[in-house]
């Protein structure tokens, strides 16, 4: 993959140069950089492997998820604060991921952190074991479980 | 009013946002019962607040200035990369220097594997 | 014609070679070699004393310190040349007479290092003309004098002695100084000759007392007159040469010489013949009383010199009022007072050196110098018994010696002065006859003591560790050519008087016209006056008192103890020791707290007390900037978290605490337009606080503050009155605005330093130099802390520390 | 439970980065908006705090095998340096020269002798402050 | 009217601020503050980022990036020290 | 504005005040760190507030706020940190070598 | 040719910074720091006798034109107190050659002395009120290091103590700055002057005056000397000897500096109020010399009397005074160092500290023995030694001046002085000999040459004084005619 990325960056040179401009603009060397993208998403299977901005793509998906996560959970949180009944019943549980490798796991970790309702304390020292604080533990129990199967599918994507 | 002003004004607005969230969250920090509800404040409300208000100035600046700021940018990157971190950080370091988790707290998982002698 | 420079000098000269080359001289004694000195100066000064005697004197000027005015200028006249010859002549029989009396095994050098360190200070002394010169060589004999009683330093007596003779003579001479610099002040010059040729501008000057008063101090304490006498005694614990040259023959009479010089500056003045003469007349008395109860013989002959020198200075006062008169037929009779303290000022040098060396003798030979042991020595130790018979009787005023002629002399003084009618209470003047004849009765009654408690009556053998037995020739050499002297000047007086005698008058009494007149036939019969009346009284008054002595000794113990001049010496310095201990460590006491407390109540009382007191205050708001409520709200804020550092129960609250003041003044340099501030100011911020938690982790949790409620109390108002005075001149100087800042000038940074940034552009260029310190400021810190951490004192290492 | 730090080092990792550019270019900025030797030295400095804090001494001491007390003595070494030049050239001491040129690629640049000045100036700042916080937290234990 | 509003805005991150710092006073507990102080870290990026509009400035924006990342840092170092009462570390266990 | 900023440089210098004359020697170094943030701030009041523009040249226009004040406080805010590092370590050292850090308890022999 | 005044400042930082890499090699530091110093002292007295010929010399940073630059400025009396300091400082290193013992040279010894001089020399130099403070900063923080270095528990101790009050005394300095700048608007010295002679020293202008008199008067020692006998007793003797000679100095100067130059204009406060501090200054001096029995107390009570002493001409302010406290200022440098140096190397021999406990060491050390005897007849102001002429001119300029209590403090102190000197030296030096031949530690080379030089120095000092009289003569009439240092700043480009 990284032999794309420096083909891209060839081709971004190249269209500079080819401009024959008298001095060199960002611009121009950005617009060789979509040009390239364009041709090597055409090339690609040439490589035999994943087009590269692929990665891109899915790393925008999961900011997005993140985004979204951190919008719920705030307004959530907003809402039980300003309850004027609070009666939640805060407590701490486990998840077990099946996620591997730091950035993996760092990854997760910082997702359910800013999923509504939970916190991650503890990350066991064989990494797939995660103690998180829930505001509300049958909820955000239930939240975890929900939507972490799908948390983890976008990891993936990225990482592997 | 233009649109640029439109969007001036809608940027401002998200600012605004911002500062009442951040005020709730703020709330929050003394409303809640423990260190760990309260933490729930800090790393959610309050880092959507930042993102708020950095956002509104990065909008604001783009429109009003046509001035595309890096430096805020990053910012707001940091801001999401670094505050569930603080989050994490912040509650496991209570935790295991034994800040009591609210009464009403039902489970609690960790006790057996931190301080099982405390049982 | 060799300059008098050079003989002050030539002691000093050898003197400094002395601790270089005594090595050489094993089989020599030092004192030999050293002998050599005193003995060629004399002889070289004697060779001068014609042409003195016809009136020459000699200047000569060695330029020092000349854009001060400081110029070793010396000045031969009859006067210098008097205690010249004392002092050379005296020196080379005290140093021929210590040939013998120390012995080899004894640190000769250091001996007659300090002793020719003397010599050459007292020949400075006399001849210096600069008085900031005179000033170098009195004090010079202060020094030397100290080590010369100190000699024998392991013995604590010595040591004590040393240190009261040199506390005692230094003050004086410090107070003697001042009172240079005053006439320095009044006439503008350092030289004697010429202050003495202006005396009559200044002499109303408003410093012309005190003045006086100052170097009368110098005087009185250096020639041991009362109350200053004490120190005199304590002097004896030096080697009994030392005794017999400096602390009788020489250096004590450098007050009677400054006095003697001064006399034409200040001798028209009434204060100068009152106190002169009334110290003078008081020491004598005081002196010649306490030697009669001294049992040490040594310590006897110190009171005894405590009295003569009284003696002289009284003389030197009752011949000041000359001056008073004017010249005149009548008033040169007053200046036979002065002339008689001369005479007796030669007298006194040899008869009292003759009876220390006497002293020195027994004490060398028996071992002892107490009268109470001694007895019967005129058999077994003849010629030493001669020399003090000699000695003491001419001590004692009597005929055929030399004593008789300058005692007669200063009771005929006593006798005129009664007679002067310039004091308003016409009786007072009887004061002087009386107090003089009853001290020379004390002082016949001592003189008899040493004559007859230690060489009549029955040798007491088993009181003394050893045989009676003559002393070696060569320590009664020098006694022997003293009372020589003694006799032969009785005979020859009037040599004395017109070759040595009549210069030195016409140098104390320059305006009188030819000295010839100043100069008295001196005869030991000139029929019978009351002089002569006074001395037969005397002597059977005298003869009578000693015999009952035992009757009315008793009377010395109705003088308490504790009131003793020594006594009350002592007790000032042991209670100014005790008292400034005590003091000191009540506020010095290392308390922390308390020294800071100090310079709070400083900064309150001066810088707020003048502000106020001066109504340095003024306060405008108008010309403030505008502020808006989140401002407000930040500056409650800081005010918040400020106080709340005070109850702060914890270090990491206080420590988080502090960083919220950290970063909302960083949001303050924001709202000011400093946006390199705020910058720096939140990066030190969290990393001050990242320093704190790591030094944290070796330091414990602070417990709860253990201070008083009134300490408490004093911080709190020491603490807001700090906050209000800073508040108050800050007010008054934003209100201040008389002038622009020159910061106008960096505004053209571009231009001039090529950057945007101002402040960037000051700290690199304009004040690049401020930073570039700073930088090594920061690298001093940190090299400190490395060092301080990585360095430690192994525990055996830190002995004595840590007391 | 051992603590187990993943997080943080993988996130630290990820922001050193960040801080490390964004003060080199603070370092370099300084001339014409906020920034300078000073500040561009402090944010270095909190870089490499950051390595310390969210990982070890040594596994610092490896990656990065400076003794940093020599790296400040070199800053101030030449922070003085600049200032002495000028005793060379004549002319007062600390005068700072600076000129424009065109270079390639980077266009209109100015080069002054602050930046070497101000480069002591960051050097020294980053290594008092590593050196005294290493020197503590090595101390004792 | 877009003034007015900054300056609402300004106010109401002062405020939390303020409560904040009450929070960093009464406690109870350490980590309780350095929620607290990380939360004032924070609001003060967003006061940066409005009085930079106010002002009509770009010049702190540095600032707003200083901030964070050293909110974050002191956090970190805060924690550990709660943690493990020492924050740097001479060799981690694993 | 000034007059705010004294008053808030006033109570500054009151607290610090009063926690130097403490007796604990963090208190004593938390004084001396108030006192620097309150002298910062009096230098910056010193000059002009709100006078002017931020003083970059080519991010405003004249007038400028005075810049001189600034540069100062750069410089004393460096020489502080530097100082505070310093004390730290000493205050810690003395607490591992003496056993104290209570300045009470740090006075001294005392020479009679 | 100006640029050579920034020398005494730059040399020493710069070898100090090279001597840090070099830090194995102890006995190739020495040889550089010691080098360096002979070279500082070298170029200062060549500096001296062109600002003889060729008037007061400056050197404008940068080639900034004051006021908006930092410059040095070296006059006459500047020059001086560099030279000395510089002499001070060779001579002492050389006794910490062969004491201060090889852990600590390893640990930048060498680079923090230097240092020290630097900041001192600095705050000589500077003409430039906030570079002061800077200079300040650089010469407290290196002696913060050294009156730590060791790290015996007597030394941390006392050095909190230093180190609170100092940097308190920063802190002030600092507020008075920012009032002065706030009210003048400008930090040039010279520049200061001028404005301040503009609108006449008004109430305000003589608050802030009296502000900066608190901040020398802590560095001085002048009343608020409180943290200066415990700091000045638990160094190193090397370090004492240079603390005793330089720190106080640098106060002094200071004050000596803006009272005469700037705030000149209000007596009560520049000869009053400072007439009353050096006067109690000097007895609670007189007093602490008597009150204790452990010798380093004692000399640095002594160090107070001198501070009390050369203030006095201060106070009286007349150019003859003033001269008088140049001539003082120099003698007490010298002589400071030196009894440092006997007091530390006596406490070395004995392994006591208290003159009680030792005794007799004439027999042992005869040459040690006379150099203390030599520095008590110094110090008592006992002619011709180096004290003298001061003494005298500072009388002499009370006497015209009529100001007799102080000229009474003055001299009175000097018998104290002799008082508390001889008792150290009639207890230790004289007496019963109490250290067998056997036990007797050798007298190291190191440690009496540089007495030995210093004793030289007094006498030479005190004998030629007319080497120095022009030198002296010049720095005083600058300093009563501020016109002649204004005139050197303000009046054009040279
Ligand atoms: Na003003
Ligand atoms: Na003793």
């Amino acid at each position: 993959m990284p032999a794309q990325f420096l083909l891209n960056l060839f081709i971004a040179f190249l269209w500079t140069t080819l401009q024959d401009e008298d001095e060199l603009k960002m611009t121009t060397f950005f617009s060789g950089f979509i040009v390239g993208i364009f041709i090597i998403f055409l090339m690609h299977r040439f490589f035999g492997t994943q087009f590269y901005l692929r990665r891109l793509l899915s790393i925008i998906k999961l900011l997005f998820i993140f985004i979204s996560e951190l919008a719920q959970s705030s307004l959530l949180i907003s809402k039980q604060i300003l309850n004027p009944h609070w009666d939640l019943k805060p407590g701490i549980f486990t998840y077990k991921t099946e996620l591997k490798g730091d950035w993996e796991i760092t990854t997760l970790a910082m997702l359910l952190t800013l999923t509504p309702g939970s916190v991650v304390m503890e990350v066991n020292p064989e990494g797939d074991m995660f103690y998180i604080h829930a505001m509300d533990i049958e909820q955000s129990k239930a939240d975890v479980m929900r939507s972490i199967t799908k948390f983890e599918k976008a990891i993936m994507e990225v990482t592997r | 009013m233009s649109i640029s002003q439109m969007i001036e004004f809608v940027a401002v607005v998200v600012i605004f946002l911002g500062s009442v969230m951040s005020v709730i969250s703020a709330f929050g920090i003394i409303r809640l019962p423990d260190v760990y509800t309260r933490s729930h404040a800090a790393t959610k409300s309050s880092t959507v607040a930042v993102l708020l208000s950095l956002s509104g100035a990065f909008i604001y600046f783009w429109v009003s200035e046509d001035f595309i700021s890096v430096r805020l940018i990053l910012g707001i990157l940091f801001v999401f990369l670094t505050a569930p971190v603080s989050g994490h950080l912040l509650t496991r370091a209570a935790y295991r220097s034994k800040v009591k988790l609210t009464e009403n707290s039902s489970d609690d998982a960790l006790k057996e594997v931190l301080f099982p002698e405390d049982k | 014609m060799f300059s008098i420079n050079l003989v002050i000098l030539i002691p000093f000269i050898v003197a400094a070679l002395i601790p270089f080359s005594y090595r050489r001289f094993k089989k020599v004694h030092l004192g030999w070699i050293v002998l050599i000195v005193p003995v060629v100066l004399f002889v070289l000064l004697a060779r001068l004393i014609p042409s003195l005697a016809s009136g020459k004197t000699y200047v000569h000027t060695y330029e020092w310190i000349p854009s001060l005015d400081f110029n070793f200028t010396t000045y031969l006249d009859g006067l210098s040349m008097i205690f010249a010859l004392l002092i050379t002549g005296v020196g080379s029989l005290v140093i021929l007479y210590s040939i013998f009396y120390l012995s080899s095994k004894e640190s000769l050098q250091h001996f007659y290092c300090y002793l020719l360190l003397f010599m050459g200070a007292m020949l400075g002394v006399v001849f210096s003309d600069n008085l900031m010169v005179l000033y170098v060589f009195w004090e010079l004999t202060s020094v030397s004098s100290f080590l010369l009683i100190a000699f024998w330093n392991h013995r604590k007596a010595s040591r004590q002695g040393a240190q009261k003779a040199m506390l005692i003579t230094v003050s004086g001479g410090i107070a003697m100084l001042v009172g240079f610099i005053m006439l320095h002040t009044m006439t503008g010059s350092f030289s004697i000759r010429e202050i003495i040729a202006s005396v009559s501008e200044f002499s109303d000057h408003d410093l012309f007392i005190p003045a006086m008063i100052l170097i009368l101090l110098g005087a009185f304490t250096k020639s041991a007159q009362f109350p200053f006498h004490i120190w005199l005694p304590d002097a004896m614990e030096a080697p009994t040469p030392v005794s017999a040259y400096l602390h009788s023959a020489t250096m004590v009479k450098a007050g009677i010489y400054l006095v003697a010089r001064f006399t034409p500056v200040f001798g028209a003045d009434e204060v100068w013949f009152w106190v002169v003469s009334m110290v003078g007349m008081i020491t004598l008395f005081w002196g010649s009383f306490n030697a009669v109860k001294q049992t040490d013989l040594k310590a006897l002959l110190a009171f005894s010199t405590i009295s003569q020198l009284g003696l002289i200075m009284s003389l030197l006062g009752l011949g000041s009022i000359a001056l008073q008169f004017g010249y005149s037929a009548d008033s040169v009779l007053y200046t036979q007072a002065t002339f008689a303290a001369l005479f007796h000022l030669i007298n006194h040098s040899t008869f009292k050196g003759a009876l220390f060396m006497v002293v020195g003798i027994l004490d060398h030979e028996l071992g002892t110098r107490d009268v109470r042991r001694l007895g019967g020595l005129m058999t077994l130790m003849p010629f030493t018994f001669t020399i003090a018979l000699i000695g003491s009787l001419s001590m004692a005023g009597l005929p055929p010696f030399n004593g008789f002629l300058s005692k007669e002399m200063f009771f005929a003084a006593t006798v005129h002065i009664m007679e002067v009618d310039i004091f308003s209470l016409p009786s007072l003047g009887l004061i002087f006859p009386v107090v003089a004849w009853i001290a020379s009765i004390f002082t016949f009654v001592y003189c008899m003591i040493i004559i007859f408690k230690a060489f009549l009556g029955k040798p007491q053998q088993e009181k003394l560790d050893k045989p009676i037995h003559e002393a070696p020739i060569g320590m009664l050499i020098s006694p022997m050519i003293l009372v020589a002297l003694v006799v032969g000047i009785f005979f020859f007086p009037n040599l004395l008087g017109q070759y040595i005698l009549q210069p030195a008058m016409s140098s104390i009494y320059p305006t009188f016209g030819d000295a010839a007149d100043l100069t008295p036939k001196i005869s030991a019969w000139h029929g019978i006056k009351p002089e002569l009346l006074m001395t037969i009284a005397v002597i059977i008054v005298g003869a009578i008192l000693f015999k009952f002595l035992k009757l009315w000794k008793p009377i010395y113990g109705l003088f308490s103890s504790r009131f003793t001049f020594n006594v009350l010496y002592f007790n000032f310095l042991a209670s100014s020791v005790s008292k400034s201990n005590l003091v000191t460590n009540r506020y010095m006491n290392g308390l922390l707290r308390h020294y800071l407390l100090y310079i709070f109540i400083f900064f309150i009382v001066t810088v707020g007390g003048y502000l106020l007191y001066f109504k340095a205050f003024s306060f405008d708001i108008s010309t403030n900037a505008s502020f808006r409520v989140y401002e407000v709200c930040l500056v409650a804020i800081m005010a918040v978290a400020a106080l709340s550092m005070l109850f702060a129960k914890s270090r990491i609250t206080a420590t988080l605490l502090n960083g919220v003041l950290g970063y909302s003044i960083a949001i303050f340099f924001v709202i000011f337009r400093a946006p390199d501030l705020a910058l720096t100011q939140l990066v030190v911020e969290s990393v001050t606080t990242v320093l704190f938690l790591l030094a944290f982790s070796h330091l414990p949790d602070w417990k709860k503050e253990k201070l008083s409620k009134g300490t408490k109390l004093i911080n709190g108002i020491i603490s807001v009155a700090v906050g209000l005075v800073v508040v108050i001149v800050g007010l008054s100087v934003v209100d201040f605005n008389l002038y622009d800042p020159i910061s106008s000038y960096f505004e053209d940074a571009y231009e001039l330093a090529g950057g945007a940034n101002i402040v960037n552009a000051i700290l690199g260029d304009f004040r690049g130099f401020d930073t570039m310190l700073e930088v090594v400021v920061l690298f001093i810190a940190g090299l400190g802390v490395y060092s301080m951490i990585k360095l430690r004192v192994k525990k055996e290492d830190e002995n004595i520390e840590d007391q | 439970m051992k603590i187990n730090d993943v997080i943080l080092r993988t996130i630290s990792r990820f922001v050193v980065f960040i801080i490390l550019t964004f003060g080199v270019y603070l370092f370099l900025s300084g001339h014409n908006t906020p920034g300078g030797g000073f500040i561009g030295g402090l944010v270095l400095a909190s870089a490499i705090v950051l390595l310390y804090l969210s990982t070890d001494i040594e596994t610092v001491k490896k990656s990065l095998p400076l003794d940093f007390k020599y790296v400040a003595a070199t800053g101030v070494l030449l922070a003085t340096s600049t200032g002495f030049g000028s005793i060379i050239f004549g002319v007062p001491f600390m005068s700072q020269t600076f000129a424009y040129f065109d270079l390639p690629i980077f266009g209109e640049t100015e080069l002054t002798t602050v930046t070497i000045f101000e480069a002591g100036v960051a050097l020294t700042v980053v290594g008092v402050l590593v050196t005294i916080i290493l020197s503590i937290s090595e101390d004792g234990g | 009217m877009i003034e007015k509003i900054l300056l609402a805005s300004l106010t109401l991150f002062a405020i939390s601020v303020a409560i904040a710092l009450f929070r960093i006073i009464k406690g109870p507990s350490m980590p309780d503050r350095a929620v607290a102080l990380d939360m004032i870290g924070v609001n003060l990026i967003s006061m940066i980022a409005i009085i930079s509009i106010v002002l009509k400035t770009k010049a702190f924006l540095e600032a707003i990036l200083i901030l964070g990342i050293l909110a974050f840092i002191s956090t970190i170092a805060i924690s550990k020290y709660i943690e493990r009462g020492t924050i740097i570390e001479h060799k981690s266990d694993d | 504005m000034e007059t705010l900023i004294i008053m808030l440089i006033g109570i500054l210098v009151a607290v610090a005040t009063y926690l130097i004359l403490s007796r604990n020697i963090i208190r004593i170094i938390l004084g001396t760190a108030v006192f620097s943030h309150a002298v910062h701030l009096l230098i910056l009041t010193m000059g002009d507030l709100k006078k002017g523009n931020v003083p970059l040249l080519k991010e405003a226009d004249a007038p400028y706020a005075d810049a001189l004040p600034q540069a100062l406080i750069l410089t004393a805010i460096v020489i502080s940190f530097a100082v505070t590092a310093f004390i730290l370590v000493l205050a810690y050292r003395t607490y591992q070598d003496v056993g104290t850090d209570d300045l009470d308890e740090l006075r001294g022999a005392r020479d009679e | 040719m100006n640029n050579l005044i920034v020398l005494p400042l730059i040399i020493p930082i710069m070898v100090g910074v090279v001597l840090v890499f070099l830090r194995p090699y102890v006995k190739l530091q020495r040889v550089i720091s010691l080098i360096t110093m002979i070279g500082i002292a070298g170029i200062s007295i060549f500096i001296l006798n062109r600002v003889q010929t060729h008037g007061i010399i400056r050197l404008d940073f940068g080639g900034w034109e004051p006021p908006f630059g930092i410059l040095f400025v070296a006059d006459s009396f500047a020059m001086l107190l560099v030279l000395t300091a510089s002499i001070v400082t060779a001579i002492c290193l050389i006794h910490a050659f062969s004491s201060i013992g090889e852990k600590h040279e390893k640990m930048y010894f060498y680079p923090f002395v230097l240092f020290l001089v630097a900041g001192v020399n600095g705050s000589f130099l500077t003409g430039d009120l906030f570079n002061l403070f800077v200079c300040f900063e650089v010469m407290l923080l290196a002696s913060y290091v050294l009156i730590t270095s060791g790290g015996t528990k007597p030394q941390l101790r006392e050095s909190i103590k230093y180190v609170v009050i100092n940097v308190l005394a920063s802190w002030f300095f600092l507020v008075a700055l920012a009032f002065l700048y706030g009210t003048v608007g400008t930090l040039n010295m010279a520049h200061i002057s001028e404005r301040v002679a503009e609108v006449g020293q008004g109430p305000l202008l003589t608050t802030i005056s009296i502000l900066f008199l608190l901040v020398f008067s802590l560095k001085a020692g002048l009343l608020l000397f409180f943290w200066l006998p415990g700091s000045y007793s638990v160094p190193p003797t090397a370090v004492a000897a240079l603390f005793g000679a330089l720190l106080t100095k640098v106060g002094i100067y200071a004050l000596f500096r803006t009272f005469t130059l700037i705030f000149y204009h209000e007596p009560l406060i520049s000869q009053t109020l400072i007439g009353i501090m050096a006067g109690i200054t000097l007895i609670a001096g007189c007093m602490g010399a008597i009150a204790f029995k452990d010798i380093r107390l004692i000399v640095s009570y002594n160090v107070l009397i001198a501070i009390g002493f050369i203030m006095i001409g201060l106070a009286i302010g007349t150019e003859t005074s003033i001269a008088g406290s140049i001539y003082y200022v120099v003698h007490d440098m010298i002589a400071k160092a030196m009894l440092f140096l006997l007091a530390g190397t006596m406490i070395y021999l004995t392994g006591k500290s208290k003159i009680d406990e030792m005794s007799g060491l004439i027999r042992n050390y005869p040459l040690f023995g006379w150099m203390f005897f030599l520095v008590t007849c110094s110090l008592a102001g006992i002619p011709p030694l180096s004290g003298f002429v001061g003494k005298i001119l500072v009388g002499q300029g009370a006497i015209e001046s009529g100001s007799y209590v102080l000229l009474a403090l003055a001299f009175i102190s000097s018998i104290v002085v002799l008082y508390s000197l001889l008792r150290i030296f009639l207890n230790t030096i004289f007496g019963e000999t109490i250290i067998s031949l056997e036990d007797e530690k050798p007298m190291k080379l190191g440690m009496i040459i540089p007495i030995v030089l210093f004793g030289i120095a007094t006498v030479s000092l005190g004998l030629g004084a007319e080497f120095i009289s022009v030198y002296v003569t010049d720095a005083a009439h600058t300093l009563s005619n501020p016109s002649v240092y204004i005139d050197a700043v303000m009046g054009g480009n040279k």
